[in-house]
């Protein structure tokens, strides 16, 4: 990272906590969607950046998440941010349970399955499976999250559980990039073969990507579940898994901050081009285009190498 | 003259891997290019052959520059190239993979001569003509690519590592039909590892280093050249 | 050392210092209707190193392809250290202490040279997701141990100044090199190389000989295919040589040289380059 | 509450009501599938030559549709030429106009990311997918567009008791045909053998003399030639179209490529023809709403027995 | 590069600005679908709200104030609704109008209610939208329950004894097809078939097999209308002779033109027509809009938010105060026998429109829409 992105990168983390002091509601809002999908997309990355493997079904795991926490919430009334590791776990599960049988499936065989799989998802929620998704209405009436008593209503409230949940992602996920299995996701998504020659399980690594990658979607479904109020199926949708692939790719697979800045771009771009009206969709297809063709590595791509040479340096001295 | 290459730089992005490199390839000639890996040796190739664009320089064929010219239209020109890897159509048949040399070509009667030539420089490919090439040996797919180049009946044939992964039987064999190749009238450009079996084979030699050359002679001279028994034939050879 | 002519059966425990670190024992393996490897049985002693040599199509990379998991064999036996490998996947095998090297170089070409030889340490370490997450103590000093190894092959293989460069930017002997540290790094027993010296020239071959030989002297294992026969024939105290998938020849480097059969299959007549 | 015993389901003149009815879903099954099939070509052509999934291909198959309905109109060619003639004529406009736009796309949203990750390409796709399909919304306004009712000859065959529109078994018999006519044009022709090798390997393909550029360009006018087709006759068929509906078909067409093995022409047919087949059968005996349930559970089920598809080559890795 | 994407992010961060300025104005929001799949009504709402808007402006507008209308896209999906109802809660609207799709409006709801501002929605008839005690919320639109209890007398009336029920599995289909369903059943009508199609498709003649094997009287189809006009078209195809009765999404003169000649015979329930409005108001309105835009509204539900406007309209008139809490109070109280489009309107304390709005319409030989008596 060189010193200027460093500094606006510095200018962002500083200023992003203060943003609802100057934003109005609608554009808190926005900052809260783009950060529910920046939180997608970080999962999503783990999948299809760092362990190359293309899931274009992501948002079956978001619903399994938001679900599991709305059932919860409704039926059983368990406070709905006490199912956030409950509904991580749905789903973390279940994309275990649906990636085993076909792990070993290459490339474009993968990206129809999962499509298949996040459709499969949909029209079970859309007939009411097991007669608790509430058909094509979804579930309503989910509580309002409560934090030490506080009641998060408002979107300047939201904006700091959804941010603050980015935040530790980032954290959390930056560690991971660095670490034995962060590594072994990038062995199995340079050459399989390698990496399994070199010792490393790599359908064990491939399905945990899945559970992993799986299982915080769960979680920013929870969030979505406990912002919205009311879920149903349209809201996980072929065109969602869509948006987040291309919030990956756009941004750069496998970059942690690239995936943040697109997730800026594809979810605020459409709300610039409001005032446009009926051509937003219009300008903003163009605009992915223009952007894929100008920066094809992505905007901001993974940057390597990732172990400093003072690091090197530092391990040799015992 | 058949085919010189003058002052040739090439670049990959920002790195310059050719700083001026001039050859000549004489009528009936077998050159062979020798050095290190990573010294130019297929980029050269590649450029000739128009799969890469000269960042400087100029490559003449039979005294017209072709380094403009894309890869396409050099076939039909009479360059034609057995690439490194060998790069066979291996869901395609041994005859689809022969059939596609001799794509520029329009002749058909003549292409059917030069058809019964090849199989009779290889006569295993005669047998394997309905098998899917990707089947062949290490062995049979080198003949195959030597083959389906010359289908082209080029002029200048560019050959890279034709020996790579190969017993040394069929390094014998292969050495051999090259020149039988050459004795038929077809000029050979040869770029090898097996540096001791290229000097013996071909007339001239050069010699690469880091994007340039740094040696140019008889190839028996350089098989005598001490610098180049220890740089590239490995001092003394075992078994002498 | 006797030399064992091929007849299909089993191989008699040859007399030496090591034990039979590798035996193959009758291994077949046939795709569709082709015999790639046809009751083949060898065995590799321990300390030693062995080169497997036969005709391009020989079922040369097959055998190896089924000694590190990749294949299924039809039919025999594979016993690592007396205990048999069928079956297993191949992470289990490297576990087991076997590392191989691949006949086209599979790195991860955008990686750093320190991280593709740490791919070899992984299985050794223990650290998790949440390990990883939470980059404990235990996990960390795990990080620098592994670190540290993979420095110590870097060097070995003479890359330490090449650490941080990517897999796809070093020279092809450099990419070749760097194979071999990652599979050291796994601390194999048993080192397996595919075609080490395949689009190397003479001067390259010569310092890969020394660099066999120092693997060897760590006491690792090696079993090598090979088509440069200065190096097999240099590097080698036992050759196997394979034709058509069946074994044809195994002896030492001059009982093969001299073997009428091999002259006639592989190596050629006339002059020796 | 049903009051009488009387079964549901009245017997009809046939001998078998079960038998017909398996029989009719068996030709509506195979009259989507068709379409899907020809739909599916065109993702597998680019495919197999570029390794890209071109997204935007089923918004080309909603142009065919929409240059159709326009052309049919303001050119008013069946009152000129009459019914065949103007059809045909009609198809052949569609065909080179898809196809150039085809070749358009191309050029602006796939060659610059030639060399780039696949991914990328895939991406811009995703983008030209909604730039066209807004810029048809804005041109002709998202109410649903009609084609004109008196055009196609409205004959129903009436075959062992099955109802057959006839149009249905020409769009079937029209659809065959073009394929077996690509499959023989790739199979057989000079040009086809060069389309295979650039498939294979592009840089061995310039070296045998074939210009790649013009391969590539090639497919894109073939594939959405093809798709622009399929559009236009389901435009004349179904006589409603709307700006979505390529997303609708291109996905199923994308599916039907993939069973069938993605890449490979006479997969991306026998894929198309399944994946109707199962829809219509899917429909009929399991349920309706779970129709497209379904179609994936056997797609995915076929894929764990055959990774590669149905007739897709099994790339053993070469190690 | 970099540089030209962080002016990007700056041009984002600005654009999304633009608060509320100076109230010399009365704004009213109009929330519609714009884009996406429902993008024909969401525009046919635009074009009537705002023809209702430049005429009550001409008339002086409201409070004496010009009225301004702003629109907001929701896309037809509830996330981007949420993003849309956010807007205009910033934008200082005095009420809000629309949307269409029960869902979608669903997600925009709370987001009104707790800034205080009246929502009168079009095409939105899911009975739980009302249901939930929100005081800011009206619709034009009736209810689904309503509705089905019209389909099964209809049905009943008609003389079926057997009838099949298809229905598209969303929110809205679903929830009329349960209705009828269940009320059926209590009035001992068989209900021989009971399933849902998959929407945006051409062909349907695999269902339409299947419907006929279950041999019913009559098919009750509560999806929209594209899938309708493609039924009755297939259906025709076949040589099946069976009548179709559809909900109210398939009022659309749409249907007719993907359905021709086979559309003839069709029933369908719904408020009435835009050509049926019998008022000399809404003859002349419609003929404004005629002159305007060169055709009809697209359907009731575009007419059903030119009422909503007129209705917020009337309400901040009545209350004389653009505060939301008075000008609602005014609708759910004071208002009555409001000269709507669509008819006389009146709110009742959930926000419901008060009164029967549902007529019987049949389609005949010439594909015109002709209003059944009652």
């Amino acid at each position: 990272m060189n010193r200027l992105t460093l500094s606006v990168v510095a200018l962002v983390v500083a200023v992003l906590p203060f943003a609802p002091l100057f934003l109005n509601t609608y554009q808190v809002d926005v900052l809260n969607s783009i950060g529910l999908y920046a939180l997608l997309a970080l999962s999503l990355n783990l999948i299809l950046g760092e362990a190359g493997l293309f899931d274009m079904g992501h948002a079956a795991f978001y619903a399994m998440g938001a679900y599991t926490a709305a059932i919860l919430n409704t039926h059983y009334q368990i406070p709905i941010l006490w199912t956030l590791p409950l509904s991580g776990l749905a789903a973390g599960a279940f994309a275990l349970l649906v990636a085993r049988p076909v792990i070993h499936l290459r490339g474009d065989y993968l990206m129809i399955v999962t499509i298949g799989v996040g459709e499969i998802v949909r029209i079970a929620l859309v007939n009411d499976v097991f007669g608790i998704t509430g058909g094509a209405n979804g579930i309503f009436g989910i509580s309002r999250p409560k934090l030490f008593g506080w009641v998060i209503r408002r979107p300047e409230e939201f904006f700091y559980l959804i941010w603050g949940f980015v935040a530790l992602t980032i954290f959390l996920f930056l560690r991971l990039k660095q670490s034995r299995f962060g590594r072994a996701l990038n062995y199995l998504r340079e050459d399989e073969v390698a990496a399994e020659g070199s010792g490393i399980d790599t359908d064990a690594y491939k399905l945990a990507a899945f559970g992993l990658g799986a299982a915080w979607a769960g979680m920013a479904g929870t969030l979505f579940a406990a912002k919205m109020t009311i879920i149903s199926p349209e809201s996980f949708s072929f065109w969602e898994s869509v948006m987040l692939f291309m919030i990956v790719i756009l941004g750069g697979a496998g970059s942690v901050l690239g995936v943040l800045l697109a997730a800026f771009l594809v979810i605020g771009l459409p709300e610039l081009f409001r005032e446009l009206a009926g051509a937003r969709m219009l300008v903003f297809g163009l605009v992915m285009m223009v952007m894929m063709v100008v920066r094809p590595q992505g905007l901001w791509p993974a940057q390597t190498p990732r172990i400093s040479l003072a690091a090197l340096t530092g391990a040799r001295k015992p | 003259m058949l085919l010189e290459v003058e002052d040739l730089h090439v670049r990959y992005g920002n790195v310059e891997a050719l700083h001026g490199i001039n050859l000549q390839v004489r009528q009936g000639e077998i050159v062979t290019i020798l050095g290190a890996n990573g010294a130019g040796k297929t980029t050269t190739l590649h450029a000739i052959s128009g799969l890469l664009r000269p960042a400087q320089g100029e490559i003449r064929f039979e005294s017209r520059p072709i380094h403009k010219l894309p890869a396409h239209r050099l076939v039909g020109m009479g360059i034609a190239q057995a690439p490194e890897g060998r790069r066979i159509f291996g869901t395609l048949t041994v005859r689809e993979n022969l059939d596609l040399g001799a794509f520029t070509r329009t002749d058909q009667v003549q292409v059917a001569e030069t058809l019964q030539w090849i199989y009779q420089l290889f006569p295993v490919l005669a047998q394997r003509r309905e098998q899917l090439a990707g089947t062949l040996s290490g062995g049979e797919q080198q003949m195959l690519a030597i083959g389906r180049a010359l289908m082209a009946r080029p002029r200048v044939l560019l050959l890279d590592e034709p020996s790579l992964g190969l017993a040394p039987l069929l390094v014998k064999t292969i050495f051999q039909t090259l020149w039988e190749i050459n004795e038929a009238g077809v000029t050979i450009v040869l770029v090898e590892q097996n540096a001791r079996a290229a000097l013996k084979l071909a007339h001239r030699g050069y010699v690469m280093e880091v994007g340039r050359i740094v040696l140019e002679d008889r190839a028996d001279a350089l098989l005598a050249n001490p610098e180049v028994r220890n740089a590239y034939l490995g001092g003394q050879a075992a078994g002498e | 050392m006797e030399t064992l002519v091929a007849d299909g059966m089993s191989p008699a425990r040859v007399p030496t210092e090591g034990m039979s670190l590798l035996v193959l024992r009758d291994l077949t393996k046939r795709f569709g209707g082709l015999t790639a490897v046809n009751a083949v049985s060898f065995a590799v002693e321990e300390g030693s190193v062995v080169g497997l040599i036969g005709p391009n199509g020989a079922g040369k990379t097959t055998v190896f392809n089924l000694i590190t998991g990749h294949y299924r064999p039809d039919h025999g036996q594979i016993l690592f250290d007396d205990r048999p490998l069928a079956g297993l996947r191949t992470h289990r095998i490297i576990a087991r202490g076997i590392a191989r090297t691949f006949q086209n170089i599979r790195l991860f070409q955008r990686l750093t040279a320190i991280e593709n030889v740490l791919a070899g340490c992984h299985y050794r370490m223990r650290s998790g997701i949440v390990g990883g997450m939470l980059r404990l103590p235990a996990q960390r000093r795990e990080e620098r141990e592994a670190l540290d190894r993979a420095l110590q092959e870097l060097e070995f293989v003479g890359l330490q100044s090449q650490a941080a460069v990517l897999a796809k930017n070093l020279a092809y002997g450099d990419q070749r090199r760097l194979e071999i540290a990652r599979a050291l790094a796994t601390q194999p027993r048993l080192l397996i190389l595919d075609e080490p010296a395949g689009g190397m020239n003479e001067q390259e071959t010569e310092a890969l000989i020394g660099l066999i030989a120092q693997i060897r002297a760590r006491g690792v294992t090696i079993l090598l295919i090979e088509h440069d026969m200065r190096l097999v024939m240099r590097a080698c105290e036992k050759l196997v040589v394979l034709e058509y998938g069946g074994k044809i020849a195994e002896g030492t480097p001059d009982q093969i040289r001299r073997d009428p059969r091999v002259i006639e299959a592989y190596l050629g007549a006339g002059d020796d380059d | 509450m049903p009051a009488s015993g009387i079964s549901p389901i009245s017997p009809i003149h046939s001998a078998s009501p079960l038998v017909e009815e398996f029989l009719q879903q068996l030709t509506n099954g195979l009259a989507v599938g068709g379409i899907y099939a020809l739909i599916a070509l065109g993702y597998t052509m680019v495919y197999g030559v570029l390794k890209l999934i071109n997204f935007a291909h089923g918004d080309l198959f909603t142009y065919g549709a929409y240059l159709g309905l326009t052309l049919l109109t303001s050119l008013a060619l069946t009152d000129r030429l009459g019914f065949a003639l103007g059809v045909l004529v009609l198809v052949l406009m569609v065909m080179g106009l898809v196809a150039v736009l085809g070749a358009i796309l191309e050029r602006a949203a796939y060659r610059p990311l030639r060399e780039s990750p696949r991914l990328s390409a895939v991406v811009s796709a995703l983008g030209a997918s909604i730039f066209l399909q807004n810029t048809l919304m804005l041109i002709y306004g998202a109410r649903f567009q009609v084609y004109p009712d008196d055009i196609l000859p409205t004959a129903t065959l009436n075959v062992l008791g099955l109802y057959v529109p006839l149009m249905r078994v020409l769009i079937v018999l029209a659809s065959v045909g073009m394929m077996v006519a690509l499959y023989l044009f790739i199979q057989k022709t000079r040009i086809g053998a060069a389309i295979r090798a650039a498939a294979i390997d592009q840089g061995a393909a310039r070296l045998m003399g074939i210009d790649v550029n013009r391969v590539i360009l090639l497919v894109f006018l073939l594939g959405p030639a093809l798709g622009g087709v399929a559009g236009l006759m389901v435009g004349l068929y179904y006589g409603q179209v709307n700006f979505t509906m390529g997303w609708v078909y291109g996905m199923k067409a994308f599916t039907a490529a993939i069973l069938g093995g993605i890449g490979n022409i006479p997969g991306a047919m026998v894929g198309g023809l399944l994946l109707g087949v199962i829809e219509a059968l899917g429909a009929a005996y399991v349920s309706i709403a779970w129709k497209d349930a379904i179609a994936f559970v056997v797609l995915i089920l076929i894929l764990i027995v055959r990774p590669t598809g149905l007739l897709g080559e099994r790339v053993a890795d070469k190690i | 590069m970099k540089k030209s994407l962080l002016a990007m992010v700056a041009a984002l961060s600005l654009g999304l600005g633009g608060g509320a300025q100076a109230a010399d104005t009365v704004k009213i929001g109009l929330m519609a679908p714009l884009t996406g799949s429902w993008a024909s009504e969401g525009q046919g709402m635009k074009k009537i709200v705002e023809l209702l808007a430049e005429q009550q402006n001409a008339k002086g507008g409201v409070l004496g104030k010009p009225i301004e209308v702003i629109v907001e896209d929701d896309g037809g999906d509830p996330r981007t609704a949420s993003l849309a109802a956010q807007r205009l809660t910033t934008k200082g609207v005095a009420a809000v109008v629309g949307t269409y799709g029960s869902s979608v409006t669903e997600a925009s709801q709370a987001i009104y209610d707790e800034a205080g501002i009246p929502q009168i929605a079009n095409g939105s008839t899911a009975i739980r939208l009302t249901e939930k005690g929100y005081q800011k919320f009206f619709r034009t639109a009736p209810r689904d329950d309503e509705q089905g209890r019209m389909a099964a007398q209809t049905i009943e009336k008609l003389g079926f004894k057997k009838v099949a029920i298809l229905h598209d599995s969303t929110s809205y289909a679903k929830g009329l097809a349960d209705e009828a369903n269940a009320l059926l059943k209590k009035k001992g009508v068989e209900v021989v078939f009971f399933d849902a199609l998959t929407p945006k498709e051409s062909d349907y003649t695999a269902i339409l097999t299947k419907l006929k094997g279950a041999n019913p009287d009559v098919v009750l189809f509560t999806g929209y209308y594209p899938e309708a006009g493609l039924l009755l078209k297939q259906k025709k195809g076949m040589n099946w002779n069976v009548p179709f009765i559809g909900g109210d999404a398939t009022n659309n003169a749409d249907l007719v033109k993907i359905a021709g000649k086979a559309a003839e015979g069709f029933y369908f329930l719904s408020p009435p027509q835009p050509q049926d409005l019998d008022t000399p108001d809404a003859k002349a309105f419609l003929a404004d809009y005629q002159k305007k835009y060169n055709e009809l509204p697209p359907s009731i539900w575009a007419v059903l938010a030119g009422d909503g406007f007129r209705v917020a309209v009337a309400g901040i008139e009545g209350a004389k105060s653009a505060d939301g809490a008075k000008s609602a109070g005014y609708l759910h109280k004071d208002l009555k026998n409001f000269p709507g489009l669509s008819g006389s309107i009146a709110f009742d304390a959930k926000g419901d429109r008060e009164g029967e709005v549902y007529r019987l319409y049949k389609v005949d030989a010439d594909g015109n829409f002709v209003m059944q008596k009652k």
